[in-house]
């Protein structure tokens, strides 16, 4: 029977990071990006969890809920955002998001 | 010694003040706004005046010292004093700077307030550097000066002023703030070495710092200095900045802003950094002659007046750096001398072609000529002028470039053979000049009218003229002011040199060690006591000719030493 | 005596009051007569200095005036030595003798410049006469200094004013042009002595010359055997200074052209005094020179053959100034073969008596051209002695005085030097050939000033005719002398004698040619003349160092030779003065023929001025052949060397001035356009996208990350 | 550990809970009284001077609270001044801009004092919960502020841009800071230093570095994690941006040296050459992508890259004349490039934009007040003397070269000189140029006093900086050396 150790956990979370990162990079709707940054997070969530569990420490757990409250305030203030330029802008696409440049 | 707590301060900050009161003066005023400029920037040098009087050349220590502190936290002072160089500098920089204002009462008819105001605060930019003794503080005062100096080009320039006064800029900046590195190198030297942080240069002037260091440092400050020269093949800033500057710009340029470079020489990198400055003689000296004659040569080509008299500059100033480089006493009086006769001679150069420039608008040789018999009276003064640029005995030119001759032709005979050839060639390109604008008919109808020297051009070349003819004819008391300080220079850059004012050190002191910091220090303090006294034993101790009583140098000791003196380079 | 500083002060005063003021306020007579006055205040106190001179034992008086540069260390061969420079002048039987020759000739042509120059405007005449005062502070200053560097003030001052002066027609191009030539070719020469200054004080730790003459004489004689030497490195660097000066060969091009000044110029700058400053500077290191033999040979072979060569040079020229100028440069020459054979009494000696009739020749020159409303061209002339007597006797008073006929002074002198040449044993040239070119160069100076004299003022007027006012005489012949300012606008009224102002110097400086010669007869004549070779014993003592007191080594010859020698010279000057006068005044219709017959018909009386050309080849014929060759090669190649140097230095300029503009300054602006394009490429990379951006970030990261396992 | 609080915790927290009382007020006045720009504007500069003079008060403090997650000591004071100092300045220059803009100022002025506070306790925070914590309420404020012009379709692009990269380099943070979590077992700093104290390396140590290295270098806009700045700061409101540049990045450096100094001063050796690498690629590709910008806003961007990098080269000394000298640095930097954004800002009116180049064209003509102190801004951005630019760029040359980065050094000098080209150009716009365009320009009370306090900043700390250095030396002296001074060579 294969042990779930913290080493999973970890690569599981890095899974997730290159994911979010992947994701970060090719998608073409903000909103998806903005998903994906999420993956990240939560990415950052597991490996926490993990590292807690195995150091017995509770800071990461703690460190944890911060990360999602602020997650959750970012996601807050980052939809918001996207309405405000999609009211401007009609789009999402994120290759439309380029007048200032050089 | 009669040391008044704040001369230098005064001298220093007049011209300050006197743009800061320009600044509350309304822009229309423009007449008031010229004549406060005059009265501060002539107050000015009317209170450098006592340093000529009053600097006593026989003692070796820095005079009119003020001390107060400015960041203790990193040791840097507000320290202000000044030595046989210092006191020549100054003066000349307060009296261009009254010819310099004087000159620019009608060619400046726009934006005059802040022309003023950009005018007097290069001053003090100018002032500054010259009377620190604080690496930091001069370090300040040096940058200080390249804004002013920036706008003057830029605004008040002609055609390509932009280009120029950029150029001017980024130029001397680059060479600065590597300097700035250098100045740093020599800080935290001096803290592992004595454990203070201090900027005091009177401190580093007694370091002796490991070899490899002070040949990177001295590179450091070559490039902060050569630039600001400026030294072949760092003058291209020059011809550019001063063909587009306004003649004011240009003589200040001329006559003070290019004896910051070596000035700069002369009080820092061969007192710190002696064993590397001899280290680097050769490249000076070969750097040095290829100015010479390349600026010469570059200048018989100009078809542009006042570029001509840029590039002959590059050529005089090589001729200042090749003294200087003999690392002999003659040659370094030789090329502080030239400094000032340059001073002169270009400043006037410069003010020449500015008059017949704000007449007719073009610096083109091909524009005149034969303007000897519409203008004399300024075909008189140009002739002398450029008489002294040449090196005619009687005038001001000779005395410096003999002198940095005979200094440099003792060390190294080929140096001399060919610096010497700048003679020639300084004599073709200028007489050519003098040819082509004032002999001939007058073929350029433009020319026929234009007026001679007015009564305040005229008092503008003046002083400039009486002094190329007193420094020509009895130069005594300028080399006597520069004797204490030339000879501290060579202790340091020559061990075995017996300075001249060893005849009135302490008694006590050995020979051998007369030559050492120390000594001088001891003998400072010995001298602080009462300068009356020393005289008398000095008689006593060692070998002393004369009594001189130049009234220039009361109690100036005379002697010519005679001793095993140490050829610095490979003289046979 | 003590105030001998005051002998070059004078004129620098009169300079100074003309300069600021006469130029301004002072009419042409005061101008004038100031000056004058202030060159005869100098000439009374020369003459006081000297007799107080002849009166002391030592025979050497030295004045300081001030210091002028401080004693400043500095190394010497031997340990640290002090450079310092007085103010201080030197009497001694040299620099007195000098001295009255500069002060008394000068105020002569002072005197005689007040007529000469009268039709010139009223400031032109208060700036002249500020020049020529000018000039007699900074020669008597050169003369009466007592170190190198206070005569390098009148060395260098003189061809200041020489520059000045030449260019004194400044509108003139070919004025200034000369001008700025003599200044430059002498700077040249200067570039030499400075470099020969430096090397003195390097060798004997002082300026002073009486100290340098001391210490060199402690020194041993630089023969072939001991070798090339400093002190002959000094001589030689002197006498590169002294070619400048003098116009020797190699640098005498300057001289011909510097008669584009006016006549009294010439005759005071350009023959009298400041050309001989190279004599006089190599007569005043005698002691220098005597210790170097091998240089000694190299200035006597210069001398004699810069004799030779302006000699014949001369025979062709039509200008009367350039036969002079010419002329002058042949007799420096001499001067130069004197010093060169160790005999600086002969050339100190003919150095004065070619001052008194060179002079006596120019200004007569000058009165010829004033009388010919300012034509120079000797073809254009003849006959003149009928309209001005008392110049063309006079000028015939010096021509025979150069030509050495005795008993003119021009024969002492140029004989002593001859004779002197005679005895010479030199280093490398074998005897009597300096001598024999000696030779040869009399006969052609007897020929070219006869010449000179009978083209002038015997034979036919070939000049422009003239009328009452109307006419304007033709000047075909364009470049000579016409338009000389605004005040030579008034009618010609044919060939005049000169004023008064002009004849009395004249007839003075006659005198002195005729008489000068005899303080220096020579010692054969012991029988008849007890007053032999006076000059040259009153001069030893300047030509030895202090306390070297030698009598003169005796120059042992039998009666019969030395007679034989200066019968051998008059003959050969003769024989020069026959046959110009069988040329010019006697048969010229005969040499027209002969010119027809030698140099073919196309070259026949086509031209007047061009036949007497023509006629003077087919006289000369070979002579006339290599010196028209020579002047040729003088402008050509000797000038056009020089020229050529002048071009080469601009060329070179320009190479430089482009290297600067676009290499030097090009790598400062390559700088600044490397940052801006690569400026543009960074601003490129933002390409606004954010998944652009986030890419960059990982790629920094990647980068890092890669770098840190890889590297670390 | 203690657990709980106690009544000094609060004591200490005062003046961030002055900052949080006075911005929730400023949203009350702003309900009340709707119409009443000035109310909520005195609001905000009551609140910013009360927490000002309580962060004075606490001058000389030394301590740690809130169980070791706050520390109240001589550094976070200097950068709560910097901070607190800026945001003064930056509200003091947004009246004018907010009237032409036509938008509430309210919220905005809100906002502002939101992400002070997270600055604040970016400043004292010595945990890496407080740090991120801090870092994110600055964050999220920013976030919105560059969004604030909801019409202006570029302010919109600002926000997104800045939100979406923004929150991926949070999640390269943060997994580097779960890493580091991983690798030592706590977040408190101290308790990082001591776990990292054998010195003892691992792949895994090396990767929280870099990300850790990466997610800070995005806050301060390093090369190559820059990529933002430059878009952001243009279309973002000028008060904001200029608030951005100056004080986010001032507190991500508090952030930065807390980090590295004090929690891994035994990975010196890796992070100073990482640093090193970072700081020279910064300012050279942030001073040339500058050369050529004709935006004025965009060229104070890259600018304030370049800047970043310079203040980096204290970090490289990592000494505690380096720290110093990034403190000073900081500080000196509000005053000169709050001035710069506080003339651009102002050269907004109803016709002009105010953010190109040629829009400064003439202004020494318009308002001479205006032009001499934007030319002491250029100058003391380029650090010319006797400008306070000069007296911070000394520091970091000094701190290099002392601790021997001599190429380091040479590279920062070559760069001022070319960040003076550009600085120059402002410069030739202003004096040397004179035609002027659109309507007059205006300069309110506020405006006036944000330029004069710059311009007395900028000058007296060039002048007289020895007030400046004390503190920033002291403040330093608490980190000791990360390093080893190593003797000049």
């Amino acid at each position: 029977m294969l042990e779930i150790t913290p080493l999973h956990y970890s690569l599981l979370s890095a899974a997730l990071f290159m994911i979010g990162v992947i994701g970060v990079l090719v998608r073409r709707n903000v909103i998806i990006i903005f998903m994906s940054i999420e993956l990240i997070l939560n990415a950052v969530n597991i490996n926490l969890i993990a590292l807690s569990d195995q150091l017995q420490d509770l800071a990461g757990q703690v460190f944890v809920v911060f990360v999602i409250a602020v997650a959750a305030a970012e996601a807050a203030v980052g939809l918001g955002i996207i309405i405000a330029f999609y009211r401007n802008k009609e789009t999402v696409n994120i290759d439309e998001i380029q007048i200032m440049r050089w | 010694m009669s040391n008044d707590s704040s001369l230098l301060s005064l001298i220093l900050f007049t011209p300050l003040v006197g743009a800061l009161v320009l600044l509350f003066v309304p822009k229309r005023q423009e007449d008031a706004i010229r004549w406060i400029a005059n009265v501060f920037v002539f107050i000015g040098f009317l209170v450098s005046l006592p340093l000529w009087f009053r600097y006593d050349s026989a003692n070796p220590e820095f005079q009119f010292v003020e001390r107060l502190p400015w960041i203790p936290s990193i040791g840097a002072e507000y320290f202000l004093g000044v030595d046989g160089f210092s006191v020549l500098l100054i003066l000349l920089t307060t009296l261009m700077g009254v010819i310099a204002v004087l000159s620019s009462w009608t060619a400046i008819t726009m934006r005059v307030k802040e022309y003023y105001i950009f005018l007097l605060t290069l001053q003090t930019g100018m002032l500054g550097a010259f009377v620190s003794l604080d690496f930091l503080l001069f370090f300040l005062f040096w940058e200080v000066m390249l804004v002013p100096m920036y706008f003057l080009i830029g605004i008040w320039g002609s055609d390509n002023r932009l280009y120029s006064a950029i150029k001017f800029f980024l130029f001397t900046l680059v060479g600065s703030v590597v300097m700035l590195l250098g100045i740093l190198a020599v800080y935290f030297y001096n803290y592992s070495v004595t454990g203070v942080y201090t900027f005091d240069v009177t401190q580093f002037h007694q370091l002796d710092i490991p070899f490899d260091m002070q040949w990177w440092i001295f590179l450091a400050f070559f490039l902060g200095f050569a630039v600001k020269v400026p030294m072949f093949p760092f003058h291209t800033w020059l011809p550019d900045a001063h063909t587009d500057a306004p003649t004011a710009g240009s003589v200040i340029l001329a006559a003070v802003l290019l004896k910051m470079g070596t000035y700069g020489f002369i009080r820092f990198s061969l007192p710190i950094l002696p064993e590397a400055t001899i280290a680097f003689v050769p490249l000076v000296a070969g750097l040095s002659i290829i100015g010479i004659v390349y600026g010469a040569l570059v200048a018989m080509a100009q078809r542009d007046w006042k570029r001509l008299v840029a590039y002959s500059s590059v050529s005089h100033m090589g001729m200042v750096m090749l003294g200087m480089f003999a690392l002999t006493p003659v040659g370094i009086t030789g090329s502080i001398v030239q400094q000032l006769n340059h001073g002169i001679s270009t400043g006037a150069l410069f003010l020449i072609v500015g008059i017949v420039y704000e007449r007719r608008h073009t610096r083109l040789i091909s524009e005149y000529g034969g303007l000897s018999k519409i203008m004399p009276v300024y075909a008189a003064v140009f002739l002398i002028m450029t008489m002294s640029s040449i090196g005619l005995p009687t005038l001001n030119g000779f005395i410096g470039e003999i002198l940095i001759l005979q200094g440099v032709f003792v060390v190294q005979k080929t140096w001399a053979f060919f610096a010497a050839s700048g003679i020639v060639l300084g004599a073709a390109y200028m007489l050519w000049l003098y040819q082509r604008t004032m002999f001939g008919t007058v073929t350029n109808p433009k020319n026929e009218n234009l007026p001679d020297l007015s009564m305040r051009e005229f008092v503008t070349f003046a002083p400039l003229l009486l002094l190329a003819v007193w420094i020509g004819l009895y130069p005594k008391p300028f080399l006597d002011r520069l004797e204490t300080s030339v000879d501290k220079v060579m202790m340091r850059v020559d061990s075995d040199y017996t300075p001249r004012f060893a005849a009135v050190m302490d008694v006590d002191a050995p020979a051998g060690a007369a030559g050492s910091p120390a000594a001088i220090a001891a003998n400072g303090a010995a001298r602080a006591g009462g300068l009356d006294e020393t005289p008398a034993e000095a008689v006593a101790v060692t070998r002393v000719v004369a009594v001189n009583d130049d009234p220039g140098g009361p109690g100036m000791i005379e002697m010519p030493v005679r001793g095993g003196g140490r050829r610095i380079a490979a003289g046979n | 005596m003590e105030s001998i500083w005051l002998i070059p002060l004078l004129p620098g005063i009169g300079a100074a009051i003309n300069g600021l003021v006469g130029i301004r306020f002072f009419g042409k007579r005061l101008a004038g007569v100031l000056a004058s006055f202030m060159m005869g205040w100098a000439l009374w106190l020369s003459f006081w200095a000297f007799v107080e001179l002849l009166g002391t034992e030592e025979r050497f008086h030295q004045v300081t005036v001030a210091s002028w540069i401080p004693p400043i260390p500095l190394d010497t061969v031997d340990g640290v030595g002090s450079f310092t420079v007085d103010w201080s002048f030197t009497l001694d039987p040299l620099s007195a003798m000098m001295a009255l020759i500069v002060t008394g000739i000068g105020f002569l042509i002072h005197i005689y410049s007040i007529g000469y120059i009268e039709h010139e405007p009223r400031g032109g005449v208060a700036r002249f006469f500020c020049y020529l005062n000018l000039f007699c502070f900074f020669m008597l200053t050169l003369v009466l200094g007592s170190n190198f560097l206070v005569m390098f003030v009148g060395w260098e001052g003189v061809g200041l004013c020489s520059y000045l002066l030449i260019g004194y027609w400044y509108h003139k191009q070919s004025a200034s042009d000369a001008g700025k030539k003599a200044f430059i070719v002498n700077r040249i020469g200067d570039w030499g002595f400075v470099l020969g200054v430096f090397l003195v004080f390097f060798t004997f730790g002082t300026l002073d010359f009486r100290a340098v003459a001391e210490a060199a004489s402690q020194m041993p004689v630089e023969t072939a055997a001991v070798g090339f030497g400093v002190i002959s490195a000094i001589c030689l660097l002197l006498f590169i200074g002294a070619t400048g000066k003098s116009a020797q060969i190699p640098l005498y091009v300057w001289l011909p052209d510097a008669m584009e000044g006016p006549t009294p110029v010439s005759a005071l700058i350009h023959a009298a005094t400041m050309v001989t400053a190279g004599v006089y500077m190599v007569c005043r290191n005698a002691v220098l020179f005597t210790h170097a033999p091998m240089v000694m040979e190299i200035v006597a072979v210069i001398g004699v053959l810069t004799a030779l060569v302006a000699a014949t040079i001369g025979l062709v020229q039509t200008d009367i100034k350039r036969v002079l100028a010419y002329s002058t440069v042949s007799q420096l020459g001499y001067m130069f073969l004197a010093t060169g054979v160790g005999a600086f009494g002969a050339a100190a000696f003919h150095l004065m008596t070619h001052a008194f009739f060179k002079a006596l020749l120019f200004l007569g020159s000058g009165a010829v051209i004033h009388g010919m409303n300012e034509e120079q061209d000797m073809r254009r002339m003849g006959g003149l002695r009928q309209y001005m007597p008392i110049t063309a006797l006079t000028m015939a008073i010096g021509a025979v005085a150069i030509a050495g006929i005795p008993p003119l002074s021009g024969f002492f002198s140029k004989d002593e030097i001859l004779f002197r040449t005679f005895l010479h044993h030199g280093v490398f040239v074998p005897d009597r050939v300096l001598w024999g070119l000696g030779v040869v160069t009399a006969m052609l100076t007897a020929f070219y000033m006869f010449r000179l004299i009978n083209m002038t003022f015997f034979g036919a007027y070939r000049g422009p005719a003239w009328g009452h006012g109307a006419e304007e005489p033709g000047h075909d012949d364009a470049g000579h002398g016409d338009d000389h300012g605004a005040g030579h606008g008034h009618a010609w009224h044919g060939p005049h004698e000169a004023s008064r102002w002009m004849t009395i110097p004249l007839v003075v400086l006659a005198v002195g040619a005729f008489f000068a010669g005899f303080v220096g007869v020579p010692i054969a004549f012991e029988a008849v003349w007890p007053w032999t070779a006076t000059i040259e014993h009153f001069l030893h003592p300047s030509f030895v160092a202090q306390g070297a007191h030698a009598v003169e080594e005796a120059h042992h010859m039998s009666l019969l030779g030395e007679f034989g020698l200066m019968g051998l010279s008059v003959l050969v000057a003769l024989g020069g003065i026959w046959f110009a006068y069988r040329n010019y005044v006697e048969r010229p219709e005969a040499a027209e023929r002969l010119a027809e017959s030698l140099a073919g018909p196309h070259r026949v009386l086509t031209n007047k001025y061009y036949v007497d050309e023509l006629y003077d080849a087919t006289v000369v014929r070979g002579t006339m052949g290599s010196a028209g060759g020579l002047w040729t090669v003088d402008q050509r190649v000797v000038d056009g060397a020089v020229n050529g140097t002048g071009w080469t230095t601009i060329a070179a300029s320009w190479v430089s001035h482009i290297l600067d503009k676009y290499v030097v300054d090009g790598l400062v602006n390559l700088t600044a356009w490397i940052c801006g394009e690569a400026s543009y490429v960074f601003r490129r990379a933002q390409t606004g996208l954010i998944q652009n951006y986030a890419f960059v970030t990982l790629l920094g990261v990647f980068a890092f990350v890669t770098w840190f396992l890889v590297a670390r | 550990m203690p657990a709980g609080f106690t009544a000094a915790d609060f004591y200490y927290l005062l003046p961030e809970l002055l900052l949080t009382g006075g911005a929730l007020l400023v949203l009350v006045i702003d309900v009340v009284l709707p119409r009443r720009d000035w109310a909520t504007l005195g609001m905000s500069l009551l609140t910013l001077s009360v927490t000002g003079a309580a962060v004075i008060g606490f001058t000389g403090v030394d301590t740690t609270i809130s169980a070791g997650l706050l520390a109240i000591d001589g550094f976070a004071t200097f950068f709560k001044m910097i901070v607190i100092v800026s945001a003064l300045m930056t509200v003091l220059m947004s009246p004018s801009y907010l009237r032409v803009e036509a938008v509430r100022p309210g919220e905005y002025y809100f906002l502002i004092l939101c992400a002070t506070l997270g600055m604040l306790f970016m400043a004292s925070g010595v945990d890496l919960i407080t740090l991120f914590i801090g870092l994110e309420t600055m964050a999220v404020s920013f976030y919105i502020l560059a969004g604030y012009l909801k019409p202006s379709q570029r302010s919109n692009e600002a926000s997104v841009k800045y939100f979406l990269l923004g929150a991926f380099s949070l999640g390269i943070l943060l997994y580097g800071m779960s890493l580091l979590y991983g690798v030592t077992g706590t977040t408190s700093l101290a308790g990082i230093a001591e776990a990292l104290a054998s010195g003892e390396r691992s792949l895994i140590l090396s990767l929280a570095l870099v990300l850790l290295v990466a997610g800070m270098g995005f806050k301060i806009a390093a090369v190559p994690f820059h990529m933002w700045a430059p878009d952001v700061y243009e279309g973002a409101p000028t008060p904001v941006t200029a608030y951005l540049s100056v004080a986010s990045k001032a507190a991500s450096f508090a952030m930065i040296l807390r980090i590295f100094m004090e929690g891994l001063p035994s990975l010196a050796a890796d992070w100073q050459v990482l640093f090193w690498v970072l700081a020279a690629v910064t300012m050279t590709v942030g001073n040339i992508a500058a050369l050529t910008q004709s935006n004025t806003k965009r060229m104070l961007a890259y600018s304030s890259i370049a800047h970043a990098g310079y203040i980096l080269i204290g970090l490289v000394a990592a000494t505690e004349r380096g720290v110093a000298a990034a403190m000073v640095y900081l500080w000196v930097y509000i005053f000169m490039q709050l001035g710069a954004f506080a003339v651009v800002a102002m050269l907004r009116r109803q016709d002009v934009i105010g953010d190109e180049l040629k829009d400064l064209s003439g202004l020494y003509l318009r308002k001479p007040f205006a032009a001499v102190a934007m030319l002491i801004f250029m100058l003391s951005l380029g650090g010319i003397p006797p400008t306070a630019g000069f007296m911070g760029k000394l520091w970091l040359f000094g701190a290099a070269i002392e601790s021997g980065f001599v190429w380091l050094a040479v590279i920062f000098v070559v760069n001022s000189v070319i960040s003076l080209y550009y600085y120059y150009r402002v410069i030739v716009f202003m004096w040397l140029k004179d035609e002027t365009v659109g309507s007059d320009i205006a300069m309110g009370p506020a405006m006036a006093t944000a330029l004069v306090i710059a311009v007395v900043g900028s000058l007296l700390f060039g002048v007289y900086p020895q007030l400046l250095f004390d503190h920033a030396q002291l403040a330093a002296d608490m980190f000791g050396s990360a390093v080893s001074t190593t003797a000049l060579r």
